[in-house]
C-alpha cells in the first residue's frame, strides 16, 4: 500500500474539467451548454468524457448559434438554472456581445434590483498558436469595460480549479477566459484544491525593484523575465491580477506603493487596453509615490499574423518584457 | 350573466385599461411628466389580452418596448406602471426603466426590451430552465414584425424546434418596423409560412379579433405544456398611432390608418357583445368609469412617488453593490 | 436685393445632410444604407428628403439586420463602391461588431495589403435623453481599441459638414459617431464649409493653467465649465480631440506640456474608457513635466437610468467637469 | 479526344489537385512545415471545382476556412497558396493569412474566412455592387451547412432575397459542424426546403457528382446572370477527414466514413468516364504526374520563400501604416 501524496499531477484542461465535473455533481441546477461541447468532446478537450457521465440534457450541444444559446444561458439563469454557457472562443463572442451588454450585464440594475443572472460564460482566449487574425483575439480586458460583468482570469492550475466554484455562486453574470496556450501546462495540484477567492490579485513572486503587473497568458512570460532580472540583480514582483472586473486596486497600489515602479504586460492591443486602466488608476493613486512613469507593455496595434516570427514579434514575449522593466529602471525619479 | 358574457366583459374591460392609459400617457408626455421614448400599442390591444387569457401566472412573459399592453395585460399594476413612467422608485423597474423596459419578477413579465429581437433568446432560456425542471409552464414571447429579419429571431427560432421547449413566439405583424413596411423587409411576406420552415407549428390569426386571438393562444398553449414544443402565431394587426413620440408618418397613408382603425379590436368586440348578447345599455359607460379611476388612482399614484437617491445610482450595478 | 452673407444658419443635423447630399451629387459611388434612412426620413431625421432627391438605390432601406447590411457595405466596398452605412445607434452596433472588428477592421492587414475597405459607418451614440439603458450607450472609445479603423467624433458644426467627405476618401474604414444631443444644435456655417482635417485635434478654447481633453457630446459642457472657471480666475484650455483613433497624441502633449495639468472628460464608462488610454499616454510621454496627476471624469459605472435626476447624475456635467478641474489645480506638484 | 472527353479530364485533374495538394500539405503539417488549424477538403472536391467551372474571371468568389480547394480550382496558383500555409511573403496573402484566409484580389478570390457565417454579408455586399454598377456579374459564397443556424446566415439570405441580388449561395452539406451532425443543429434539416422559405430558387445536388454539380451551376449562374436574383445549392457532400488536425472523430463511426468514400468523387467520374468513353489507359498516371510535378514545385516554391520582415508588422493596419 502506498502513501497518498498530498498533491497530484494534472493540466489546465484537466482542472477545468474537473471543476466542471464537480459543480455539476454538486448543484442540479448547472449545466454546460456550447458548441461541441459533448459529441465532439470539447474543441480543446475540454470537456471531454463529460457526456458520457452526465447525459446530453446537461451537457447540451448547441448549433453555432453565439447570440441564441448566450441569450438562452440568460433566459435559463432567470429561469432557475445555474448554466456554464461555452463560447468556443472569444473571437465568436462578438457575435453574442448583444445579448452580454445589453442583457445579462444590464438587467439586473435596470430593473432595479428584481432579475439576477446567475450566468457563468467560458470562453478560450489569445494568441501564440498561429490561428491568425481572426481567431487570436484578447479581448477580455475590452470586455472589463462594462458594468455588470466580473471578469475572471484564471492563469494557474489553482485558479483554473478553484474559480469556477465561486464564479457559479455569484449571483451576477461572470466570464472566464482561458487562455488557448495555457491548456496543456501542467503541474501538481492537492487533490482537495477547492475554490479561490475570486476577488483578489496574488503576489506570484515578490521583489522590491519593479512591480510587474499581469494576468492570463502573460504571467508565465512574466515570471520567466524575473528570473532573468534576478540573474541580473533586480528583484521584480509579480501580480496575477485574477480578476480583470472589478480590478484589485488596492494590491497594486500596495505593490507600487513598495516598489515604486510598474511595468504593465498585457496581450491584449495597447490603445484602450485593460494596461491603460491599471496606468490610469496607478497615476490618479499613487502619482507622488512613482519614481518613474508607469510602462505598458502589449499586443502591437495589429491583427495578429499567421506567420510564426510575426506573431512572436506581435506578442509580448520574455525577452521584451525583461527589457521594458530595464527600461523603467533606468528612468530616474 | 352568464360565464361567456362575463368574460366578454372582461376582456373589453382589459382593452379598455390598456387603450385610456396610452391615451393618458400621451397627455403625460406633452406634459413633460413622461419622456424618453414613448410607443404605444393602441390598436394593437386585442393581442396582448387575447393572448395573455391563456397564461397563468406560472408562466412567463417577455415584450418589447412597446410593451404598456403586455405589463397592463399581465397583471403589473397600472401604478407601478405610471410611476416608472415618471421615474418613480415605486415604478416596477424602480424608475430605471421608463416605458421601455417595465420589469415585474413576482409575476414573471421579463420586460421590456428595446433591443429588437434581443428578448427572443431570453425567453428561449426560460422555457429551457421550465423544460430542464420539468414544469409543465410555457414562456410567451412578444415581438414585432420587423425583428423578423434579424438574425437572433433565427437562431431562437432554431433553437427552441430543436430542443422541443415550451415557448409560445407572438409575431405582432403590424405591417410596419419604424417607416419599413413588411414588403421591403422580407422576401417572403407570409410570416406564419416562415416560421414553420422551422417545423414549428405556425398560424396566422386576426389580431382585430380577440376572441380569435383567445382561442389561438389557448389552443396553442395546451399543446406546448403537454409537451408539443414551440408554438408560433403571427399575429395580424395596426398600430393606430405613431412609432413613437418622433414619427411623422411619412411612410403611410391617412387612407391606409382609417381603413385599419375601422377595425378597431375594442368597437369590434363592443359589436359582437351587442349583436351576440345584447350590451347592457351602460356596460361601457361603467367599465370606462372603472378604467378612468384606475388611471387616475395611478397618476396620483405616481406624482405622489419618490425619487431614488442619487447615492443609489450604482446600486445594484452588481449584486453587491449596494 | 440682399447681400449675401458669408454664413448660413444651420443645426448639426443639417450639416451631416449636407455633407452626405454632396457626397452623393459628388461621387456616384457613394450610396447610403440603413434602417429607415428612406420613407421614415431616418430615425433622427438626418437623412430626410434625401430618398426623393436620390431614388431608393441611394437610399436604401434595409430590414432589421445590422450584422448584415454592415457586412453589406463592407463587400460593396471591397466591389468598388462607396457605402455609407448608417447604424441607427451605437446599442444596435454590438450586433454587427463581428462584421466590424473580424471584417473591415482586419482584411487590409490579413490578405497582405490586397483588400481595402472604404466603409463609412455612421452612427448616434450617447446619453442624455432620458432613453435608459440599453439606448444610452457611448461606446466610441471602446471601438477606437480596434486597429485598422478611424474613429470620428465630430462635436462641432464644421466638423458635422466636413468629416465626411474626408472619411470617404479614406481608404479605410472609418467610424462617425454622432452625439443625439448635437443634432438639434444650431449656430452659423459658411456656405462653402468644406472637408476638415481628420488627423488633428483642435484647441476649441486657448488657456495656460490646465488642459481639458474632450470630444463629441461633453465639448459643450467642457467648453461651459471652462466660462465658469474663467470667472474665478483660472484659465482652461480646451482640446477637442475629434479624432478616436488614431489619437493625436501630440496635439495633448503639446497643450499639456504648457500646462502641466490634465483632466480627460469624456462621456463612456470610466473602467477601460478612452480616457484611461489619455491618461496612460501622458505619463508616458509627460510625466516628469506634470504638475499634478491626470485626472478623469466619466459616467458613472452603471447602466444608464431612465429617470432624469440618476441619468444626470450618472453622467459628466458642467459643474462636475468645473469641480474636476478645481481639484487638479489644488494638487501641488 | 472530343470536347467533352478533355472536360472530363479537366475536370478529374482539378480534383486530383485539390487531393494531393492536401494530402501533402497533411506531411508538411506533421513536418511542421504548415502549422495553425488545417481544415482539408479531401472527398469535397467535386464541390469546389464543379462551381468554379460555372464562374468567368469577373465574378467573385467568398469561402471559408476550409478554402484550399476552392482557391485551387478559382485558378489560385499551387506555389502562392503552400507559400502563404508556409508564412512566407510569396503566400497569397503575404504569410499573414495562413490556411484559413487566402486572398487574391486579382482573382476576386475574396477570402478565406474563418468565422462561421461571416462571409455571407460580404457576398451580399459585393453582389450589390455589381446590381448597382449593372455589371452582368455572380458572387459565389461557400460555407457549411452549420452555418445555416448562425444569424447571418438568415440575414443575408433575406437581404440578397429581397434585393434580388446576384449571389450563388452554395451550401456544403457534408452533415456535420465539426462534430455537431445536421439532426442535431438544425430542426428542419431539408437545407434546400429551409433556403426556399426566403423565396429563392433553391436545389439540393449531389456533391459527390462534379458533374451534376457543375450542371446545377451552370443553370443556376445563368439565371443570376440575367437578372434571377439568388439561387441556392445545398451541394451534399461528405469530408473523409477529421474537421482539422485536432479532431478525435468521437462523433462517427468508421463505418460511415467507410461507406461515403465508396462515393468517392474522384474514383466516381473516373468510373463514368470509363463507362461512357473509355479512358486511356495511362491518362490517370499522366494526370497524377502533372499534379506531382505541380505540388513538388509548389513545395519548393515555398521552401524558398521569404519571411516578412519583422518592421512591417504594423503595415497595411491601415493604408497609410506602410
Ligand atoms: C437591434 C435594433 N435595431 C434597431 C432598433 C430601432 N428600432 C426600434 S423599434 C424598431 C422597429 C421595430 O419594428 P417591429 O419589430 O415590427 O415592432 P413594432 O415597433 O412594429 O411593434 C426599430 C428599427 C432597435 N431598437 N434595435
Ligand atoms: C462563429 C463561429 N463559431 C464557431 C467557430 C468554430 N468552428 C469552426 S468550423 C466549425 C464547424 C463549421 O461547420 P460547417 O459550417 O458545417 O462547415 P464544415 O467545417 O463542415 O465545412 C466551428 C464550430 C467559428 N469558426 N466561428
Ligand atoms: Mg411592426
Ligand atoms: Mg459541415
Amino acid at each position: 500500500m502506498t502513501v497518498p501524496t498530498v498533491t497530484e499531477k494534472t493540466t489546465y484542461r484537466d482542472a477545468i474539467r474537473a471543476a466542471m465535473r464537480e459543480a455539476l455533481q454538486r448543484d442540479e441546477r448547472v449545466f454546460l451548454m456550447g458548441e461541441d461541447v459533448g459529441s465532439y468532446g470539447g474543441c480543446f478537450a475540454v470537456s471531454k468524457g463529460l457526456l458520457a457521465e452526465f447525459g446530453p440534457e446537461r451537457i447540451r450541444d448547441t448549433p453555432l448559434s453565439e447570440s441564441a444559446f448566450v441569450g438562452a444561458g440568460i433566459g435559463a439563469a432567470l429561469g432557475g438554472m445555474r448554466p456554464i454557457v461555452e463560447i468556443m472562443t472569444v473571437n465568436f463572442s462578438l457575435l453574442a456581445l448583444d445579448q452580454i451588454m445589453n442583457n445579462a450585464a444590464t438587467l439586473l440594475h435596470m430593473s432595479g434590483g428584481q432579475l439576477n443572472v446567475p450566468l457563468v460564460i467560458r470562453m478560450t482566449t489569445g494568441a501564440g498558436r498561429q490561428l491568425a487574425a481572426q481567431h487570436s483575439h484578447s479581448l477580455e480586458g475590452w470586455f472589463a469595460h462594462i458594468p455588470g460583468l466580473r471578469i475572471l482570469v484564471p492563469a494557474t492550475l489553482e485558479d483554473a480549479r478553484g474559480m469556477l466554484w465561486p464564479a457559479l455562486e455569484d449571483p451576477d453574470p461572470v466570464l472566464i477566459f482561458e487562455h488557448g496556450t495555457l491548456y496543456n501546462t501542467s503541474g501538481t495540484l492537492a487533490p482537495d484544491s477547492g475554490a479561490v477567492d475570486i476577488d483578489r490579485a496574488a503576489v506570484r513572486r515578490a521583489g522590491s525593484d519593479v512591480s510587474v503587473i499581469t494576468y492570463g497568458g502573460t504571467l508565465t512570460k512574466s515570471l520567466e523575465a524575473a528570473e532573468i532580472l534576478a540573474t541580473e540583480g533586480v528583484e521584480v514582483e509579480v501580480i496575477d491580477l485574477r480578476t480583470l472586473r472589478p480590478l484589485d486596486t488596492n494590491a497594486i497600489l500596495e505593490s507600487v506603493g513598495r516598489t515604486r515602479r510598474a511595468v504593465v504586460v498585457d496581450e491584449g492591443w495597447r490603445s484602450g487596453g485593460i494596461s491603460a486602466e491599471i496606468s490610469a488608476r496607478i497615476t490618479e493613486r499613487a502619482f507622488y509615490e512613482l519614481d518613474a512613469p508607469v510602462s505598458r507593455l502589449c499586443t502591437a496595434e495589429a491583427p495578429i499574423p499567421y506567420a510564426k516570427h510575426l506573431e512572436d514579434a506581435a506578442l509580448p514575449q520574455v525577452e521584451t518584457i525583461a527589457a521594458a522593466v530595464r527600461e523603467v529602471l533606468r528612468a530616474d525619479g | 350573466m352568464t360565464h361567456d358574457e362575463a368574460h366578454d366583459l372582461h376582456l373589453l374591460h382589459e382593452m379598455l385599461r390598456i387603450r385610456r392609459f396610452e391615451e393618458r400617457c400621451v397627455e403625460l408626455y406633452s406634459a413633460t411628466k413622461i419622456r424618453g421614448f414613448l410607443h404605444l400599442y393602441i390598436g394593437e390591444e386585442a393581442v396582448a389580452v387575447g393572448v395573455m387569457q391563456a397564461l397563468g401566472p406560472e408562466d412567463a412573459v417577455v415584450a418589447t418596448y412597446r410593451e404598456h399592453g403586455h405589463a397592463l395585460a399581465r397583471g403589473v399594476p397600472a401604478r407601478s406602471i405610471m410611476a416608472e413612467m415618471f421615474g418613480k422608485v415605486e415604478g416596477c423597474s424602480h424608475g430605471r426603466g421608463g416605458s421601455m423596459h417595465l420589469f415585474d419578477a413576482s409575476r414573471r413579465f421579463y420586460g421590456g426590451n428595446a433591443i429588437v429581437g434581443g428578448g427572443l433568446p431570453v425567453a428561449v432560456g426560460l422555457a429551457l430552465a421550465d423544460a430542464m425542471q420539468q414544469r409543465p409552464r410555457a414562456t410567451a414571447c412578444f415581438f414585432g414584425e420587423g425583428a423578423v429579419a434579424e438574425g437572433e429571431f433565427h437562431e431562437s427560432m432554431n433553437l427552441a424546434a430543436l430542443w422541443n421547449l415550451p415557448v409560445l413566439f407572438c409575431c405582432e405583424n403590424n405591417l410596419y418596423a419604424m417607416g419599413t413596411a413588411l414588403t421591403r423587409s422580407e422576401s417572403e411576406t407570409d410570416i406564419a409560412l416562415k416560421a414553420a420552415s422551422f417545423e414549428m407549428p405556425a398560424w396566422s390569426v386576426d389580431g382585430m379579433d380577440v376572441g380569435a386571438v383567445e382561442r389561438a393562444a389557448g389552443r396553442a398553449v395546451d399543446a406546448i405544456r403537454s409537451g408539443g414544443g414551440p408554438h408560433f402565431l403571427e399575429l395580424r394587426t395596426y398600430r393606430f398611432r405613431a412609432h413613437s413620440m418622433y414619427d411623422p408618418e411619412l411612410y403611410r397613408t391617412k387612407d391606409e390608418v382609417e381603413l385599419w382603425k375601422e377595425r378597431d379590436p375594442i368597437e369590434a368586440l363592443i359589436g359582437e357583445i351587442r349583436d351576440r348578447q345584447g350590451f347592457e345599455p351602460n356596460a361601457r359607460d361603467d367599465l370606462e368609469a372603472l378604467v378612468v379611476a384606475e388611471i387616475d388612482d395611478a397618476v396620483a399614484f405616481a406624482e405622489s412617488g419618490t425619487e431614488e437617491p442619487v447615492a443609489d445610482l450604482t446600486r445594484f450595478v452588481t449584486s453587491r453593490s449596494t
